[in-house]
């Protein structure tokens, strides 16, 4: 168990294990061939090894709660990789700035080993609620808050990633961000004040994962609108990750 | 054409016509479903489908509904898409032409808010039609916008006036989905018959309703939306067969089915073809494996053509004479 | 008379009126899923619930619909029970002494096939009446009997009748059970407010059907029958919202509730009561469950009267604009 | 296991182990919690021991199949006891001839215990598709026929027992039976032949068990219809056993 609530499920799948990138998700199935609950629950991809896949599930509802009781052995409905990887390639940053919150952890892993293998220095904002809740292994350059003060800086991740902003501490950051909403949002506002590029990783309700069901849309912001035509962007397809000033969260 | 397995039974004719068109089997996957199949083929044989009915198309694109647009119920779901499609114009230059390419037959599903615009729809299609481009379906209702054909589609004049307007600009299959937010569906599947269209579809979505119970808010961003999945079908399938009693033209059967025994019910009741929705989105080949159940089906049961399934309720005499 | 709970929180009002009539929660049991009540005591403390809705009487006695009477079907059931009842006779002979034991509110339920044998029905328990009678329920919406009053239930003069001519014959509570079997419910809301029903409650059962796909016979012996359950409630949600926008009486809010937070949100969509039917059947204290776990709702989230929470649906702004 | 499709489930519930007399049912969700499937499924006490009870589960369909799978430790939600027991102290009889098909088994240990205690000699008729299917403990004078001859006598339970009938071999016997429907009606029919008391267990569909939802009828005979004026009897709450002769299987 990586924090309390959080469970890890490890399944062998080749072609999730093989070819995800960072960023990218996985569409699951709560419980193969039952028609209540129906719909699969994409998560992001946590870890790869060889030819296993991890992910970790935030048990707090009805589908959740049938995947973090899944028993050792039982088989795993998998669709997947799905969507996009992270931008980590756009070349406009030094370094990446991880902003984290809660179960977003759970797209942060291969996104750093990506970033470490391209070269790029990593540093990791991780906010919980309290010290129990942060579910700290393989974070690279990491500083924690917490709301209560537990553990770390006293208050909001973001908060904390401002000082350190307004102390000019991180060279030419790019904001990789995924979290509550809240936060997401406050990220998004913070990047565009400092004027540095943001990248936030969206959760909606999905249908299919793929396309195929309209059901996870995302408005544009005006400007995009304008340009583009486009009033919505699909987060299964298009996303899951957004240029943060493309979009309104 | 039809082989013989090696076990030396005969495999069960699958195909099926309607007017002068033949399917490979009776399955099709429905509209709103299935994308213009571009997103679906990576996970889904489209050639092992009797045909594809492509998203509602209007003669603008539309861009949809504001989230949220999905919200899953008990074995169910509703939906307010908001009928999001790129427009006809978009449609016959990149989707039909895209489509083109697989052998399977496309219908294309057309939604407008006033005759006219069924018609410029379904004309500027004719003109640009592709080779496996068979027919239209006429989508007059979709609960879940609020100029969406529902207007048509409650409404047995206008819904006939719209289908006598239709079938005189194609020769193609014409097809009117029908919803099932009326009190009875047959004067609807009547009105079709007498104006000539050769088929019907049925049941779009049930208009439904999810609140969340904190902020008192509508879940759905349109307030209400349709229901689809396994939760509607015993409604699709009395709704079929009720049509099936008023009408003589052919029914295609639509709501919650996920499986190959979910399909011989409706073609019971009456359907001769049907259409897989939400199943899609669980798993994107769902009509195929439900197309290959059907078949498997047919074989153990003996059964030498999937017509001979179409309409053969039994209905025992008694029950019959008390008028049911 | 609220009291206040040991960690100081004050009890949540559960009390609802409809006309003079305070009934101690918003939680009835359903028509037709209680029986009279002798069969549930045994599983259920009747005396917490806010009322019994008596199972469906007719002026004979009926025997009801040969088996198969009940389908299970996704997240739901279907029912051809068939109305089968005692009898009024046998109804305040029996039933009706039996239930005056009970510290709870009594509403009679009654089916019929023609005007008189409604006004008949209604009149002879009047004469009959006990103490904890507080009112009627009248069914015109039973979809598994030819004559099951579903002929009043799609006609709006027809309802607007019979109500009008009940009302003449009580001054109990007069609430009319109404169909989702229609295309739109208001006009059936707005027929029973202005024949001076007291309240409405909906939904009844929906049209569905199931078929044994090997002997090709319908499960039911009536072909179709009543689909209630989780399945539902979507669906009745939205009704009650529709009834709610369009008339100014009480609702009664009926289908697929099995929980406390189902009917918060039939609260919110305008209901000020619910009924609790199918969940009984898989736990005959069900109501009782669900009227506990809203007491603890409305405490958790500081609500002090169960009052507040009855129509308070926030619709956006935008959204009211555009017509929603 | 008692035999291949047979699962036994053993839980402990003091009140249906104590209560129960040979006959009756419970009522058992296939998953607490889950609204599909939405029911509670019928299963005949098979045994009961202290605090304990025991159903059998022949797994077929939805509910079973779960219920089948249920594991070790598990919370099982069950109602009842339920019905009314077998008629067994009627009086009308001096040997007990138990006909049993298939699953029915389960509603016969029970049974073979009290009569028993009654100090009631019992015969039992058991009949199975082939040999494996057989669940033979805790049966009292076993005559076995199985449809393809593999034990026993080769053909139906019925036919075996028509010719011990013949032969006088019991004494004023009075059957019970529990099996599949065309079992229980060739029984009936063989006992109202020779005049012997005939009770038979029925199996439909139920909602509720405890006689709220009346989804459950059997019809009458005419006999009885004129006699009490019911047309149906529900098998949940009149039964699940009645006298053949009382109603039409
Ligand atoms: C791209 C992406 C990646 C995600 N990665 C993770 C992850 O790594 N770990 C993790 O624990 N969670 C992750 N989530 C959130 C996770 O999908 C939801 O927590 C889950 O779907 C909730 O299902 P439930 O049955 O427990 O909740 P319910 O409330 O019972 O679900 C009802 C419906 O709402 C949808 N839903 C509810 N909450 C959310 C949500 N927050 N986001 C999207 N759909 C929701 C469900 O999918 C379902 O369709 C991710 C979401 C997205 C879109
Ligand atoms: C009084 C009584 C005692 C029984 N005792 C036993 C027993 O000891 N062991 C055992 O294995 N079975 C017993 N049965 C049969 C058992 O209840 C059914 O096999 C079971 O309900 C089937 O459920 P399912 O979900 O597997 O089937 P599904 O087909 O998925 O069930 C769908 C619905 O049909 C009902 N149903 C289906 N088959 C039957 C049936 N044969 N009888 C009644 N309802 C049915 C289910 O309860 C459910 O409501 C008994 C039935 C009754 C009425
Ligand atoms: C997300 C979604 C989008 C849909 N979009 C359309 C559409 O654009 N046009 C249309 O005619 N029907 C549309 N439908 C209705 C389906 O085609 C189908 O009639 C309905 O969902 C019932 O079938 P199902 O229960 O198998 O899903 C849509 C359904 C869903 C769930
Ligand atoms: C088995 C059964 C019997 C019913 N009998 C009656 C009845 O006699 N009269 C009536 O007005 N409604 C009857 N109903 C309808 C219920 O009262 C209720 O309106 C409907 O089931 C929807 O609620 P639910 O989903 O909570 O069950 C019956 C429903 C069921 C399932
Ligand atoms: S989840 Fe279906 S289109 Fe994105
Ligand atoms: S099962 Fe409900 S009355 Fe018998």
């Amino acid at each position: 168990m990586l924090a309390p609530g959080l469970v890890t499920l490890r399944f062998h799948n080749p072609k999730v294990a093989r070819e995800t990138i960072a960023g990218q998700f996985v569409n699951v199935l709560p419980k193969a061939g039952a028609i209540d609950p129906m719909l699969r629950r994409p998560f992001s991809v946590y870890n790869t090894d060889g030819d296993e896949a991890e992910i970790i599930i935030q048990a707090h509802g009805r589908g959740t709660n049938i995947l973090a009781d899944t028993a050792e052995g039982e088989m795993l409905d998998v669709l997947g990789p799905l969507g996009n990887p992270w931008n980590y390639k756009s070349g406009d940053f030094k370094t990446a700035v991880l902003v984290i919150g809660g179960v977003g952890v759970a797209s942060m892993l291969l996104l750093t080993r990506a970033l470490v293998k391209e070269g790029l220095p990593v540093q990791s904002y991780y906010g919980a609620r309290t010290k129990d809740l942060l579910a700290l292994q393989d974070l690279t350059n990491l500083h924690v808050a917490t709301d209560d003060g537990s553990e770390g800086f006293h208050g909001s991740v973001i908060n904390m990633l401002r000082k350190d902003l307004e102390a000019r501490k991180i060279e030419q950051p790019k904001l990789f961000v995924c979290g509550p909403t809240g936060m997401m949002r406050a990220a998004a506002v913070l990047a565009a004040e400092y004027g540095i590029p943001c990248e936030v990783s969206l959760e909606t309700e999905m249908a299919c994962g793929i396309g195929i069901c309209q059901g996870c849309p995302v408005p544009t912001d005006d400007t995009t609108f304008q340009k583009t035509g486009k009033r919505f962007r699909l987060v299964c397809m298009d996303g899951p990750s957004f240029s943060a000033e493309t979009i309104t969260i | 054409m039809n082989g013989v397995e090696s076990n030396g039974q005969a495999k069960a004719d699958m195909r099926v016509r309607l007017r002068g068109v033949e399917f490979k089997n009776p399955v099709l996957v429905a509209s709103g479903t299935f994308g213009y199949g571009a997103e679906a083929k990576k996970y889904c044989d489209i050639e092992q489908l009797a045909g594809i009915v492509t998203k509602s198309v209007s003669w603008k694109p539309r861009p949809g509904n504001p989230p949220h647009r999905i919200i899953e119920t008990a074995s169910g779901m509703l939906n307010s898409i908001g009928l999001a499609n790129v427009g006809v114009h978009t449609f016959v230059s990149e989707k039909l032409p895209y489509l083109a390419k697989f052998d399977t037959k496309i219908i294309a599903n057309i939604a407008a808010s006033s005759m006219e615009e069924y018609r410029d729809v379904l004309e500027h299609i004719e003109q640009h039609a592709t080779p496996n481009l068979v027919g239209y379906e006429i989508n007059i209702s979709c609960p879940n916008v609020k100029d969406g054909g529902l207007s048509f589609g409650t409404n047995v004049e206008r819904t006939e006036e719209l289908t006598t307007l239709l079938r005189a600009s194609t020769d193609r299959l014409l097809i009117i989905k029908l919803t099932p937010n009326v009190t009875s569906v047959a004067p609807f599947a009547q009105a079709c018959e007498r104006a000539g269209a050769d088929a019907i579809s049925l049941i779009n979505t049930l208009v439904g309703m999810s609140i969340d119970i904190y902020t008192h808010e509508p879940r759905l961003n349109t307030v209400t939306g349709g229901l689809s999945g396994p939760a509607i079908k015993p409604i699709a399938l009395a709704q079929v067969y009720q049509a099936r009693k008023a009408c003589g033209i052919p029914i295609i059967g639509i709501g919650g089915i996920v499986s190959a025994e979910d399909t011989v019910e409706f073609l019971i009741a009456g359907a001769c073809m049907v259409q897989i929705g939400t199943a899609n989105f669980v798993h994107p080949d769902a009509g195929i494996r439900v197309a290959r159940g059907l078949a498997e089906f047919l074989q153990k049961q003996n059964i030498s053509a999937v017509g001979d399934l179409v309409n053969s309720l039994r209905i025992r005499a008694e029950l019959k004479a008390a008028g049911w």
